[in-house]
Formats: C-alpha cells, sequence, structure tokens
C-alpha cells in the first residue's frame, strides 16, 4: 500500500510530467489558451497514457523480452499508439459524437505527444509491475491534467493584461510555466 | 457664467479618500515593527539590504515605466512594499548583488512582465523569494545568529529540525522564538513584531481575516495530528507557529490583495490550501521551509477559484479505403530488416562500450596500474558480483563492489568502492545520484573522498561528525554526506563477510 | 436603531442647509417645461405655439399606462416649442412659456382645502391622476399608477421615506421640519388606499434628530410609527428602506408590493396632499441649492421649468472662477450638466456647484481585486466582475445579475483604483439592450 | 533464423493494426457531405455575418443545400461567388463590392467640443450622460465604438472623427450597428463617389452655430443636379446612389464644401473621352456640364 | 525555389524552435550543458534528413489515410538507428540525454516537415530543407545551452569561467529552462516584428 502511494504521490507532484521530466510541452503550449479545452486535452491524455502504457506493458513482456528484440521497443511503441489513437477516435466518433466533440479535436495532437511516449518507456525502465505501471501512467496523465489546468486558468487571466508586445503569449507562457515549475519543485526531496 | 469650461463624467462625483497609495503606503507601515525587530536583531546590515532592495525594486519599476513609455507610477508604493517583504525574507548576511537580482525577478519578471500592478498572477516578493532560494541555496540557507558581531552563522529552527530532528530543535525555547531571539530570515523571527504590524491592516480592513486565520489554523491542525501521532518524530504546532516564515507569509505574503481570490468562499479554500501545503512540505518536503511554495502553489489556482467559463465546439474528422493496410505492412516490413542489421553490426560495441565504461570507473579508484587482463569477475552467494584484481602470480591486489544507500538527500546513491586485501579503502567512485546540484553532489569531489583512504570497517566509528564519527561532513549538505559514508561502510561490509570471514573461517 | 443588512457606505454628509429654511422663489421671466419628467411614455402636448396658457392649466395627458401629464408653471404665453437639453443628458421637446406676471390660476384650481375623508377613492385617485404627482425622490415613478397595485398583491405595510441618505441635499429634511401635518394628512390620503389594519411608518435617519423629534409628537397620535434609522448610504432606496424597517429582504427581479411593502417620499406625500385637497397640480418642488462654488447655499421652493442659469442669479452667482462641475441631483446619483440653461424638473431634488474636482488626476487605475466593491454593494452584485465582462463578453453580464443594479454609486465610491464601476454597468445594460433590441427586429 | 523473428513479429503487428483501422473506419463510418467542407474552406472565414448568416459554416450549408444564386458572400466580392458557382454547378450573379462611409466631417477644426468629457471612451457610454462629445447632437462622436468592431481594420480615428481606410473596406457591414449616432452607411463601390458629410436635422441657423460644414439644407444642390439624384429631407441633403452619376457638379456648388468625393482605385474602369464643345459622346450630356474629371474621364 | 534559399530559410526565418516553436520538450529538457545540446541537435538533424529523403522518395505511394502511421514508422526506424549508434560510440552523451533520444520519433518537427513539406517536394529540396532545419534546431539548441550553462554551472563545455562568484543554479533546473527559452522567444520575436516594421516602411 505505501508503494502504491508513493508512485502516486512521486508521480503527480514530485517528478511532474510537465514541471520536472519536460515531457508533453508541445500540446502543454499549445491547447491551453482556453479552460474548457485544456481540460478536455488533460483527459484525453490521461485515458490515452494509461491505455497505452497497459498494451505497451504487454507488448514488452510478452513479445520483446522472450524474442529479445528490445532494439524494436521505439518502433512497436510508437506504432501501437498512433494506430490506438485513430482506432479510438474513429470509435469515438460513432458511439458518442458529444464525448468527441469534447475531446475529439485533442486526439491527432495526442500521436505526436512525447508525454504517452516518455511515460511508456520510463515505466518500463522503472522495471515497475503491471498494475503500478499502469497506475504510474494514469497519475502522470492526472499530473499533467492538473499542471494544465491550471496553467490554462492563469492564461486566460493573463489574456487581456497589457503585457508587452513582445512577450504576449508563447514567451509569457514559457515564463508563467517556469514559474509553476519553480513553485512544484517544493515538492522535491517529498518522498524519503 | 458661460465660459466655466464644465467636466462631465458619469456619476457618483465623491468619492472615498482610500487610494492605491493609501493602501500600499499603510501596509509598509505595519511592516515597521518587523523592520525595526530585524535591525535590532541582526544590526545595521539588515538595514542595509532593506534599503538596498527597496531602491532597487523602486529603480526598476521606474526603468519599466520609462521604457514602456507608460505614466510614472513606481512611487504608488506597490514597488515599496514588494522591496521591503522581499528583504524580509532574505537572511541579513546576503551579498547585495543577490538582492539586486531578487527585485530584478520580483519587479521585472514576475510583476511588469504580467502586466504590472492588479495584473500579475504570482505574489513577486514570494516568487524572487523562491527563485533566490533555488539559485543560491548555499548563501539562503545559511542564517547569522542574532546579536552575533562576526556573523556566526546556524541553521533555522526548521533547518535544526529537518537535519538534525526534533531533539536539538526543543533546545531553542519557545519564548525565544517568539520576540525573534532565533536564527532565520529578517522578518520571519519576530512574530511578536509581525503580529503588532497586523493589527493596524486588520483595524483598516485593508487585508481580510479570513486567509491568515484559515492558513495558520490549517497549519497547525495538520502538524498537530502528526505531533499528537508521534511526538518524539514531529515537532508541535506551537514550535512551527513561532518558527519559520507561518506569520511572514499568512499575515503579508498570503494576503496580497492582487494575488488571493474575491470571493469570501475562494478566499477560504486558498488559505486552507496553504495551510495544508505548508504542513506537507514542512513535515515530509526536502525544503525546511514550506511557506512561501505552498502560497507560490496555490497563487497558481486563484483564477480557477474565482473562474468562469463558457464550453468552445470540436472538429471533425474523416478516413478513407484498404490500400493502406498493405503499405503499413510493407514499410513495417522493411524498416524491420533494417534494425535488424543496424543491431547486428551494434551488438558488439555495445557490450565493450559497457565494459569499458566499467574497467574506466575501475581505473579510477585502485592507486595502482592495471592491466584489463588482471580483472576477475567474482559473485558470492546472493549474485553479488564483485572485481577482483589479480597479480601476476593470481593472488588478490584489490577489490571492488557497486553498493547503494537509499538515504541520500534526493533519494538513492550508488557507488563503487575499492578495498586493498587487507580490508583498508583506496577509493570510491560514485556512479549516480539524485543529490541537490551545488549541494549535495560535493560528495564527489576529491577533498571529501580523501577521508576514507585508508579506513578499515572495525577500528571506526563509520558516521559524520555531528554523530561523532570520523568523517567531516560537507557545509548544509549533512545528508549526503552521511549517505555516502554508509554506502561505503555497506561496500565493506559486503567485501569483508565475503573475503575476511572466509579466510578466517 | 435599525438599517439594511448588506453592503452600504459612509459617504461624508455635507448637509450645509439643514438649518436655512425654505425660501420660496419669485416667478421667473421665461420657463422651460420638458415633456419628459417621469419614468415612462413622454406626455402627449396638447398645446399650440403662441397659445396663452393659465397656471396649472394642463399642457400635455398622460400617454399610455404608465405616463404623467404636465402642467403650466405660470400663466403666460407659449414662446417656442424645440429640442432644448434635458438634465438627464438628452434633448427632450420643451416648452417655453414667457410669464405675464398675473400668475392667474386656473379655475377650479387651488381652492382652500376640503376633508379629504369625503371624497371617494375613484375621486382621489382621478386628483393625483390630473395633477401628475410622481415620486420625487428621484426615480420620478407616477403615483397613480403605483397606488393601485395588482389586485391578487395585498400590501400590508406603508412606509414614508425620509431618509434622505444623499450627501448635500436637505430639501425632504426641511419639508418634514416646515410641512409636517400637511405630510402626515398627504399619508393617511395614500394610506386610505389600501385596506385597514395597515401597518405604517416612517423612516428617518439618526442625522435629522429635529426632524424626528417632531414627526413623533405629530405622527404617533394618528398611529404612524417613527423609525430612526443609522445614517448609511443608499438607505433611501426602496429595497434598502424596506429591509431595513420590516427585515423583509426583496429579491432579484421583484417588487416591494411582491413582498406587501409601498414606500413613498416625503415630497410626495406632500404634493399628494396638496393635489387631492386643494387640487393643485405638481408645479413647484423644493430642492436644495449647495456646493462650495455657490455664494449662499438655499433651500429654494422653484416652479418646475426655471432654469438653472436663474436660480444661480437668486442665490447669488457662482462663488469661485474655478467651478467646473454642475449637479442635477446628489453626488452619488445626480448628474453633470454640460450647460447652465437646463430646466428644473419634478424629480430635481437639488443643485450643487462644486469647485476644482480634480477629475483629471483621478485616472482609471487597474482594479486590485480587493473585493471592496462586492462588500460595498447592497443588492449583493460583483461590479468588478460586472465591469470586467462589460469589456470582453457583454452578454455574459446578464447571468451574473447586471439588471439588479440600482445604480447607487456605492462601488465606484469605495474604489481605491477610482474605477468607473458605475458607468461600465450602465454601458452593459445599453448594450444589452441594444442586442435585445437587434434580436428582436431579426425574429420579425 | 533470427533475422526471421524481429522482421515476422513487426510484419504481423503493422499487419494487424492495418486491419483494426480499417475495421474501424468501415463499421463506424459516419456519412458527412464533403462538399460542404471544401465550400467553407473557400469562404474568408470572418464569420462577419455580412452575408445574413451568423458564421460562413451556416452559409455553406445553406449555399450547398440551396444552390441559390442569389446568396452573396459581399466580403469575397465577384471573384468568389464565380468561384462558388463553378463548384455548385451553378451561375452565380456577381455582387456588387460595397464599401463604408462616414456622413458627417465634424473633426477638431470644423466643430466645437461640448464638454470636457471624463469617462469611458466609447461612443455608447457617452450617449448616457451627453448627447454626444460634440456640439453636434447627431454626427460622429468620435470614440470608435466602430473601430473596435471592425475586423479588417478599415477605420480609425483622425482627430476626433472616424476616417475609413478605403483599401481595407470590405463592405462586410459589422460596423453599422456598432455607431450610435447612425452615421456609417454601406454604398456601392463606383469609381468615384459622391457623398453628403452630414447627418444633422437641425435647421441650417443651429447647425452653422456648432459646426463650419454641417448641411444648411440651402438647396443648391439640388437645383444643381440634372439628374435630380440630390433631394433635402429635414435640412439635411442625401444623394440618391442610383440615379447619380458622379459627375460633381454639386460638390462644386455646395457653400459649406460638405459634399465629399471618394476614389475608389480598385473598381476604377478609366474611360478615355474625347474632349469636344458640343458633345462629348461620353455620356450622352450636353458637354456644358463642367463636372468631369481633371484628365477628362469619366469615371463609372 | 532557388537552392540558397530553401537551406536559409530553415535557420532564421522559419526556425523551427524559436519562430514555429515546434519541437520545445527536447529542447528545454537537454539544454544543461552545450555538450548535450549539440549532442542532440545533431542526432535530430540526422533523422530529420533521413527521414525526409525516404518520405519525400516514397511521396507518391503512400496513400493519405495512413500517412502518419508510415511516417512515423519510418522516423522510428531513423530513430532506433541513432538510438543504438550514440549508446555504442559515446555513452557519456547517451547518460546525460537518457530518455530524450527515443522521444526524437514524437518531435514535432520531424513529423511537421514531413508531413507539411517532403511528401510534397522533390528530393533535392527536401534535403536541403532537413539540412536547413537541423541546423536551425541545433543553433537554437547551442544558444539555450550556452546561455543555461555559462548562468547555471558558472562553464562552457564543463570549462568553469566565472570563478568565485556562485552562478545562478536555478538555469540548470527546470525552471531556468522554461524561463531562459521564454526570453530568447521574446527577443527574437521584438527583432523580426522591428525588422518587419522596417521593411514594411521602406516599402
Amino acid at each position: 500500500m505505501k508503494e502504491v502511494l508513493l508512485v502516486m504521490v512521486s508521480a503527480i507532484f514530485i517528478n511532474n510530467v510537465i514541471f520536472a521530466r519536460f515531457l508533453g510541452i508541445c500540446p502543454y503550449m499549445g491547447v491551453s489558451k482556453r479552460i474548457s479545452t485544456a481540460s478536455g486535452m488533460g483527459m484525453a491524455v490521461t485515458f490515452v497514457m494509461t491505455f497505452a502504457t497497459a498494451i505497451t506493458f504487454i507488448l514488452n513482456k510478452f513479445v520483446l523480452i522472450p524474442f529479445h528484440i528490445e532494439y524494436l521497443q521505439t518502433i512497436m511503441f510508437i506504432l501501437v499508439i498512433a494506430s490506438l489513437v485513430q482506432i479510438v477516435e474513429i470509435a469515438l466518433k460513432k458511439i458518442s459524437p458529444a464525448l468527441y466533440q469534447a475531446l475529439g479535436i485533442f486526439l491527432p495532437l495526442i500521436t505526436t505527444n512525447c508525454a504517452i511516449l516518455g511515460v511508456a518507456i520510463l515505466s518500463i525502465q522503472n522495471e515497475y509491475s503491471f498494475f503500478i505501471s499502469v497506475l504510474f501512467a494514469f497519475c502522470s496523465g492526472l499530473g499533467f491534467c492538473l499542471a494544465i489546468i491550471i496553467f490554462s486558468g492563469i492564461r486566460e487571466r493573463i489574456e487581456d493584461a497589457d503585457i508587452p508586445e513582445c512577450f504576449k503569449n508563447i514567451p509569457i507562457a514559457l515564463i508563467t510555466a517556469g514559474i509553476l515549475a519553480m513553485a512544484f519543485m517544493g515538492f522535491s526531496g517529498l518522498v524519503k | 457664467m458661460e465660459n466655466t469650461k464644465l467636466i462631465v463624467s458619469y456619476p457618483p462625483y465623491t468619492k472615498s479618500k482610500d487610494s492605491i497609495e493609501k493602501v500600499m503606503y499603510t501596509v509598509v507601515f505595519a511592516l515597521l515593527p518587523a523592520v525595526v525587530a530585524a535591525v535590532y536583531f541582526f544590526g545595521l546590515r539588515a538595514l542595509a539590504l532593506i534599503f538596498v532592495c527597496s531602491i532597487s525594486a523602486i529603480g526598476f519599476e521606474y526603468l519599466i515605466n520609462v521604457f514602456r513609455k507608460q505614466e510614472i507610477a513606481c512611487f504608488d508604493g506597490s514597488a515599496l512594499v514588494t522591496g521591503i517583504l522581499l528583504a524580509l525574507n532574505l537572511p541579513s548576511n546576503l551579498p547585495y548583488w543577490m538582492a539586486v537580482l531578487g527585485s530584478f525577478v520580483a519587479i521585472v519578471v514576475v510583476k511588469q512582465l504580467f502586466g504590472g500592478l492588479g495584473f500579475n498572477v504570482f505574489n513577486p516578493a514570494l516568487a524572487a523569494r523562491v527563485f533566490l532560494l533555488i539559485s543560491f541555496p548555499v548563501a539562503m540557507t545559511i542564517w547569522p545568529i542574532p546579536f552575533s558581531v562576526d556573523m556566526q552563522t546556524a541553521a533555522s529552527p526548521l533547518g535544526i529540525l529537518k537535519t538534525e530532528g526534533l531533539k536539538a530543535a526543543n533546545s531553542i525555547t519557545l519564548w525565544q522564538a517568539f520576540i525573534g531571539n532565533v536564527g532565520g530570515s529578517l522578518g520571519e523571527t519576530s512574530a511578536l513584531a509581525l503580529l503588532l504590524g497586523s493589527v493596524i491592516l486588520f483595524w483598516k480592513k485593508y487585508i481580510t481575516w479570513i486567509i491568515p486565520v484559515s492558513f495558520v489554523g490549517a497549519t497547525l491542525a495538520f502538524t498537530g495530528i502528526f505531533h499528537y501521532m508521534e511526538p518524539l518524530k514531529y515537532a508541535s504546532p506551537a514550535f512551527h507557529f513561532t518558527c519559520g516564515g507561518l506569520l511572514l507569509g499568512a499575515l503579508f505574503m498570503a494576503t496580497d490583495m492582487v494575488t488571493t481570490p474575491v470571493s469570501k468562499r475562494g478566499q477560504l479554500i486558498f488559505g486552507l490550501g496553504c495551510g495544508l501545503l505548508t504542513g506537507i512540505i514542512r513535515l515530509f518536503g526536502g525544503y525546511p521551509e514550506g511557506v512561501s511554495f505552498a502560497i507560490l502553489i496555490m497563487n497558481a489556482f486563484v483564477p480557477l477559484l474565482d473562474k468562469w467559463d463558457n464550453y468552445s465546439n470540436g472538429k471533425k474528422w474523416r478516413l478513407t479505403k484498404m490500400r493502406s493496410v498493405i503499405v503499413l505492412t510493407c514499410i513495417g516490413f522493411f524498416s524491420a530488416f533494417l534494425l535488424y542489421m543496424t543491431d547486428n553490426i551494434t551488438k558488439e560495441p555495445i557490450k565493450k562500450a559497457i565494459e569499458r565504461v566499467k574497467v574506466e570507473a575501475l581505473r579510477q579508484i585502485f592507486p595502482f596500474e592495471f592491466s584489463d587482463k588482471d580483472i576477475n569477475i567474482a559473485f558470492d552467494k546472493n549474485g553479488k558480483e564483485f572485481f577482483e584484481i589479480k597479480n601476476k602470480d593470481n593472488s588478490l591486489r584489490g577489490i571492488a563492489v557497486e553498493t547503494s544507500s537509499d538515504k541520500g538527500y534526493g533519494g538513492e546513491i550508488t557507488i563503487l568502492v575499492a578495498v586493498s586485501p587487507d580490508g583498508k579503502v583506496f577509493n570510491y567512485n560514485v556512479l549516480s545520484h539524485k543529490e541537490t546540484p551545488g549541494l549535495g553532489n560535493k560528495i564527489e569531489n576529491e577533498a571529501f573522498k580523501k577521508q576514507f583512504n585508508g579506513k578499515t570497517l572495525d577500528g571506526f566509528n563509520w558516521k559524520v561528525k555531528k554523530d561523532d564519527g570520523f568523517v567531516d561532513e560537507l557545509t548544509a549538505a549533512t545528508i549526503s554526506s552521511r549517505a555516502a559514508t554508509d554506502a561505503v561502510k555497506k561496500g565493506l561490509e559486503v567485501i569483508s563477510n565475503k573475503y575476511f570471514v572466509e579466510n578466517k573461517k | 436603531m435599525k438599517t439594511f443588512k448588506c453592503g452600504g457606505i459612509h459617504p461624508d454628509e455635507n448637509k450645509f442647509t439643514r438649518h436655512l429654511s425654505i425660501e420660496t422663489m419669485p416667478m421667473p421671466k421665461l420657463l422651460a417645461v420638458p415633456l419628459i419628467q417621469h419614468i415612462g411614455k413622454p406626455a402627449a402636448l396638447i398645446v399650440k405655439l403662441g397659445e396663452q396658457v393659465k397656471k396649472g392649466q394642463c399642457i400635455a395627458n398622460a400617454d399610455g399606462f404608465i405616463s404623467a401629464s404636465i402642467h403650466s408653471p405660470t400663466s403666460g404665453k407659449i414662446k417656442k416649442i424645440e429640442n432644448h437639453p434635458h438634465s438627464g443628458g438628452k434633448f427632450v421637446k420643451t416648452v417655453f412659456i414667457e410669464s405675464d406676471g398675473r400668475e392667474e390660476w386656473a379655475e377650479g384650481l387651488n381652492t382652500d382645502e376640503i376633508d379629504f375623508k369625503k371624497l371617494s377613492l375613484e375621486e382621489k385617485l382621478k386628483r393625483i391622476k390630473d395633477a401628475g404627482i410622481v415620486g420625487m425622490g428621484g426615480a420620478g415613478f407616477p403615483t397613480h399608477v403605483k397606488l393601485s397595485p395588482p389586485k391578487d398583491k395585498k400590501i400590508d405595510t406603508l412606509i414614508l421615506n425620509g431618509a434622505e441618505c444623499e450627501p448635500y441635499l436637505t430639501a425632504d429634511h426641511r419639508l418634514m421640519l416646515e410641512k409636517t401635518d400637511e405630510i402626515l394628512k398627504g399619508l393617511s390620503i395614500i394610506a386610505s388606499f389600501f385596506p385597514d389594519g395597515l401597518k405604517i411608518y416612517i423612516g428617518i435617519e439618526n442625522n435629522k434628530p429635529d426632524a424626528i423629534k417632531l414627526m413623533n409628537e405629530k405622527a404617533s397620535p394618528l398611529g404612524f410609527e417613527v423609525v430612526v434609522l443609522k445614517p448609511l448610504y443608499p438607505q433611501g432606496g426602496e429595497k434598502q428602506l424596506i429591509n431595513a424597517i420590516t427585515k423583509r429582504t426583496v429579491g432579484n427581479g421583484q417588487l416591494p408590493f411582491d413582498v406587501g411593502c409601498m414606500v413613498n417620499n416625503v415630497a410626495t406625500a406632500y404634493a399628494v396632499y396638496e393635489a387631492v385637497c386643494k387640487n393643485k397640480p405638481l408645479i413647484e418642488r423644493v430642492l436644495t441649492v449647495s456646493g462650495m462654488a455657490i455664494k449662499n447655499k438655499k433651500n429654494i421652493k422653484a416652479p418646475i421649468g426655471t432654469m438653472f442659469s436663474d436660480i444661480v442669479d437668486y442665490c447669488g452667482g457662482i462663488a469661485s472662477r474655478t467651478m467646473n462641475l454642475l449637479i442635477s441631483g446628489g453626488p452619488m446619483m445626480g448628474k453633470a450638466q454640460y450647460s447652465f440653461d437646463v430646466p428644473v424638473i419634478k424629480t430635481t431634488s437639488g443643485i450643487l456647484f462644486i469647485d476644482e474636482i480634480k477629475l483629471a488626476e483621478k485616472k482609471e487605475r487597474p482594479c486590485l481585486r480587493c473585493g471592496r466593491c462586492e462588500e460595498a454593494c447592497s443588492v449583493n452584485l460583483k461590479p468588478w466582475l460586472l465591469s470586467n465582462l462589460a469589456q470582453k463578453d457583454v452578454e455574459r453580464t446578464l447571468e451574473y445579475g447586471l439588471n439588479q443594479c440600482m445604480e447607487c454609486g456605492s462601488c465606484a465610491f469605495v474604489c481605491p483604483s477610482k474605477r468607473d464601476l458605475v458607468h461600465w454597468i450602465k454601458y452593459a445594460k445599453v448594450m444589452n439592450a441594444n442586442i435585445k433590441a437587434i434580436g428582436a427586429t431579426e425574429r420579425q | 533464423m533470427t533475422i526471421l523473428t524481429p522482421i515476422l513479429i513487426l510484419s504481423a503487428l503493422t499487419f494487424i493494426l492495418g486491419l483494426c483501422i480499417l475495421l474501424a473506419s468501415k463499421k463506424f463510418h459516419v456519412k458527412s457531405d464533403p462538399l460542404i467542407d471544401t465550400v467553407i474552406l473557400m469562404l474568408p472565414g470572418a464569420n462577419c455575418g455580412a452575408c445574413g448568416y451568423p458564421g460562413c459554416a451556416q452559409f455553406a450549408e445553406i449555399l450547398v443545400k440551396t444552390r441559390d444564386t442569389s446568396k452573396i458572400c459581399p466580403v469575397g466580392g465577384n471573384d468568389l461567388s464565380y468561384e462558388l458557382g463553378r463548384i455548385l454547378g451553378i451561375k452565380m450573379d456577381d455582387a456588387k463590392p460595397l464599401s463604408c462611409i462616414v456622413l458627417c466631417n465634424g473633426n477638431k477644426t470644423t466643430t466645437k467640443f461640448l464638454a470636457d468629457y471624463k469617462g469611458i471612451h466609447d461612443c455608447w457610454a457617452v450617449k448616457e450622460i451627453l448627447p454626444s462629445v460634440k456640439q453636434c447632437a447627431y454626427g460622429c462622436v468620435g470614440l470608435g465604438s466602430c473601430v473596435e468592431a471592425c475586423k479588417y481594420d478599415a477605420l480609425k480615428i483622425v482627430d476626433g472623427l472616424i476616417k475609413v481606410i478605403e483599401e481595407n473596406c470590405v463592405g462586410c457591414g459589422v460596423c453599422i450597428g456598432k455607431c450610435p449616432q447612425h452615421v456609417l452607411k454601406l454604398t456601392e463601390k463606383k469609381v468615384k463617389k459622391y457623398h453628403v458629410a452630414c447627418s444633422s436635422v437641425d435647421k441650417g441657423a443651429i447647425t452653422r452655430k456648432y459646426c463650419t460644414n454641417g448641411c444648411i439644407g440651402c438647396m443648391l444642390c439640388v437645383k444643381a443636379c440634372k439628374f435630380d439624384a440630390v433631394k433635402v429631407e429635414n435640412f439635411c441633403a442625401i444623394i440618391d446612389d442610383s440615379k447619380c452619376v458622379n459627375c460633381g457638379l454639386c460638390a462644386k456648388v455646395c457653400p459649406v464644401k460638405c459634399i465629399h468625393l471618394t476614389e475608389y482605385a480598385m473598381a476604377s474602369k478609366k474611360i478615355a473621352v474625347k474632349k469636344t464643345d458640343d458633345n462629348c459622346g461620353g455620356c450622352e450630356m450636353p458637354c456644358s456640364v463642367k463636372g468631369l474629371g481633371e484628365d477628362g474621364t469619366l469615371g463609372y | 525555389m532557388n537552392a540558397w534559399k530553401e537551406f536559409n530559410k530553415g535557420i532564421i526565418k522559419e526556425n523551427p524552435v524559436l519562430v514555429a516553436l515546434l519541437g520545445l520538450c527536447p529542447v528545454l529538457a537537454v539544454t544543461t550543458t552545450v555538450i548535450n545540446g549539440l549532442g542532440m541537435g545533431l542526432a535530430t538533424t540526422f533523422v530529420l534528413l533521413g527521414s525526409n529523403i525516404v518520405i519525400s522518395v516514397m511521396g507518391k505511394f503512400i496513400p493519405s489515410k495512413v500517412r502518419i502511421p508510415c511516417y512515423i514508422v519510418i522516423i522510428a526506424s531513423f530513430v532506433t538507428i541513432v538510438d543504438l549508434l550514440i549508446q555504442a560510440f559515446s555513452p557519456a552523451l547517451n547518460k546525460s540525454l537518457g530518455i530524450f533520444i527515443p522521444l526524437i520519433v514524437v518531435n514535432c518537427i520531424i513529423l511537421g516537415r514531413a508531413e507539411a513539406f517532403a511528401s510534397r517536394n522533390k528530393l533535392w529540396h527536401s534535403i536541403l530543407d532537413a539540412l536547413g532545419m537541423g541546423i536551425g534546431f541545433t543553433l537554437a539548441l547551442f544558444l539555450l545551452s550556452a546561455i543555461r550553462e555559462i548562468l547555471g554551472s558558472g562553464a562552457i563545455f564543463n570549462i568553469a569561467i566565472t570563478g568565485n562568484i556562485s552562478p545562478i543554479l536555478i538555469f540548470v533546473l527546470p525552471p531556468g529552462a522554461f524561463a531562459a527559452l521564454g526570453f530568447i522567444i521574446a527577443i527574437v520575436i521584438y527583432f523580426t516584428k522591428k525588422s518587419a516594421e522596417k521593411n514594411k516602411g521602406a516599402k
């Protein structure tokens, strides 16, 4: 039980996927203009990340290791993730157009999102068991969600402040992310 | 009568005498007791530091106003308040250039870049303090002792609690901490002065009572629960109340109007959140002082706390036919073939590379030269790898083993220890660590490592000087030094019970 | 001492003219009577250019349900009818009457007092309607409409509003001191419109002790209860006064008669007395002339239609060259004027001449999100949120209770950054009305 | 043998995944008309509502469904209509390019200011407390509510008066509704365009008091115009676009110089006219009319 | 389009990191020292070059429906090659870049250039474009890592230069990375806007 708690707290707060590991910065900067799109993106990333980590773990355990083709790890993972995203998207469009309306536009963005592949590879490198690595992926997704929702809250508030001309949107967003990362460093060393 | 030029604007025409200048200068007035206490305890250097911070804050704001062709608003007191608050957060012996850098970050980056007064999301003084704390960990965590004439330094009560544990921290009486006769940054030591100053703010209603009360309440509750559960391990809430930056943060930092929620409900959640986070970081976190981080994190939640939003619509997506399956498959086919070939070519080099890294490490820690051939890898019962260096007549010249200790400040430290046949340590080499750069990573440099040379397992107390061992620890990195000593000791134990016990037996 | 529970501010009172008794102003040569002096449709003109009219003769009839008729304040000739500046800030069709000095009343008007008990309800209502009586507190809602609320609404309390919380203004205060009996008669006339068993209060703020003492002596025998109120702005507002006296809160979108209350201004009660007992139409009113920049401050009873310039001459002219703010009404809810030839109308409760207000310096600073305007708002809205939304996305302001705002000005008063919150809220109201109008035209 | 294992595995994986994608797209196929999307891509996408529909997407949908030739996107103008027609296989009638003009010329020099207004810089906000910042209550207030509304930034404030930048104006008409004084008007983009730059309905004497070149309703232009394209309605002259031939005679006779000429370079089709005494042949008009342009051309 | 303009555009005018703001993940993560920065830059350039060549050659055959998975597979194979090469020949670089080498696959620049440019243009232009983009990317990495190393750890190419003034450690840590990149991009926008006004004015 303690180990589960450990993994959860470290994945969400300490080595947060954005602030400590620098994974998934492109969608983080791109999609966080408004809180509604940001939360949509957060949920989509969490969902796909958990799903992808589960499948890549199985793939790794039953295909890569027995056949000693670890070097195919990157290509197999990314292939699975890309196709998975496309299939999920088509299914979503048919089953529930409303949910698709909320999450649909983010799915193509996810294929080029470093966080998904990053978390999958990290969970392999850390040699977690199946349950722990899925939990790790889910909590990293939550960490991403937490970071992007706070960030979009701030960006929406400073949208019409008179920021100097050359600092509008992306540079000021980067500086805000910097200060947020500084704040989250408070959690470092939390887990003994 | 016709010629009088009438001014027309929208009602109301009489306005209260309240203004931004009045608010800000009242806050400055409320900070005076803390400033006086600081100067009383830490001498004129404190006054100079406060002066430097305020002047540079106002100066930077003036430059920004001129640069962005805005009308000059740097004397409206907000820059002065930020300057003083920043100064009260710093140790009194901080070099001046760091203080000026801090006020640059506070005024230019955190406040003006976000759009100036009223638009900044993070509390400028606080963000600057955290910036300095992370950038200069050494300078910011050494606090001069009050009344000390030659600037002797010691850790703040919280620092002692974090590194030495409760026993040492209890030596400071609560009353001393309350009036401020204890190590710490300028403003946070004397709780009495802070409370005195805040009375005027409460009376003139410039700060709401909700945030300070909920903030301090949540912190005391959190620390209280843990104190109740394990009185030996965790300090009492009273200790947490008087020591550290809790009061300075709750009364002056967390109640900054611009960066806190407007609605009462939002302020309550903000206060509770700050209190909880402070408790977590103080009891479990890496940094001794949690208030600054807690408030910064809660500042990020403020837009959400009083957010309002409407939902935006999505976009369509399209797909086509069968041909794609075939093409995808053959691409997969070709890439697999390509990768197989590369793996074949690079398989040996990779193995050799890993070998070379190990040999490289070995060569560094053994004082004598040896060729690759002399290395022989032996295994003990539970499969632990040992590197034995053989002489020409394959008698033993040295043994090396990889051990690790997870008591490091940032987590696990793995090292490679080299020992002579008769159990004396030659040297060790740190393979991986997550210690804080600049502090903990000093366990890698020679000065620290030389102490272990020639030491044997029994006959020496394998502890740091603080726990009356022989290793004198790195200043402000006691935990890392203790972890390194522990790892070397473990290496010696493993080697001794493999080789020496067998020989003895 | 009672007061309303939510919000409220304490502007400094500056009631300089509280000791000066009311002076009747001589009839000026030229009078300008605009056709909009009340809430509702403008009155329909029934006189022609150059026609000779008598004092008190009706020159424009009420047009539609919510409207009020307008009477000639003097006997004389209609000089011209044209668009003329109005104290509300817009150009309004105005009738100019040149007085011939004879002050000859039209027949049947200005009779000596008769006992109102003899008249039937319809008769009393007809007299009030014909006299063109409107709420004199500043709103200007036609009283005859107010006195006939919808049948299903039961009224059980009647409140006489003597609060007068606006700074500088002392007209109601002086009226209560000098015309106490007439006001009480007017109040009982109003009370007679409702079933008996009606509780009647008279709300007076504590800063008028003499009025409270006098009213107590005169009112208690008649069974009216005088309630002493703690001085707090905007206690004069209907919702706030009802909450202060009866602890009932008039919710969002509700009107006073929804909670069984009826509020009338002191001056309105006096005008009702004159209309019913003396059959005199509303052609003059008491107002305060005050402010640093006027030579001698006065409480005057001026005929409707007197130009501000005539009043300035009567009060001794402008005291200082740097006077640059002329306000019709109080400093909190009144409107600044851009010229002196603006006429007094039925709802002008005061004229202020303020000197060298450095409005230029009071530049708008960024909002500090201090939340003080939220505390001050007496209908608990969020003025800072409404003014931000008004600049960004006007339609959303309706969700945050824009239409509850009565523009009392408390939020702009307390704001440390001197932001024009009330102006932005008014701007939001106008834009939403536009959007609704455009929506309506598109639907046809 | 070991070479085969990775190849087989990877190919198998790609095959399975390809198959899944195909199955998924077959089973979950959703019908959607690609034509609407191509039309949406062609439209300017400013969602300005000039075509009468709230957004370009809705305009495209209705255009594709009804194939109604009268539906025009004024912003796109002729070439867009031609393009749409080609795609939808129908002949669209060409859209007349529109442009916006200001019916007021009351800037700092020509008119006096009413009072020192201190408040929100927005025309609607002024109307709440003052008839207008300037003494003329009908003219342009000049605080730029329309400038903010214009997506193509074709309007700008020049010393207290709105000035239209012809090249940028696409005639979407969003600014018309945004002006409290209704002094902005959409007119056809002709080569030369005369319009009366005033909308004050006061009598001449009063107008003259507060504005040096406001229309005083002196009827001189009505007399001068051969095509009775000008008429005066309650003391303010109005030019009827359909009848006006832009000969410019009324502008010359106007005593207060209140009829202004705007040149539209884009729409100019200069016609060289032989200058003869009796009949120039250009426009079947007796040549005595001196209204021709300086370079002897008559813009249509 | 002449060759030089094709090559040149990637470096300054359309620099993938500073102007198009693509591929920020590796840029922020590995630029703690200049060597890492350059290492990552070169690795990415190699992958970009390889994938652009292959994709521009096969551009016509790939059906539009599955073009993303195809491009990803091609890029992934190049990335794995680079990964194995680095592990073989410079373990130090491998240790410091760590997880970010496999992550080049999802680097938006490569997929972006492949989809936007390589699949539509001839081989020669694709190569030039790849080289231009690669060098632009490496330049940006070099710039950012130089600043971070000098300010953060007081050294350049791991040789200490700032002597006794204690370095500002935050630049080596994540917050410093975000802020430094933010400032650089702001300066780039400032100058591009200024030069745009200058030649607009001139025109």
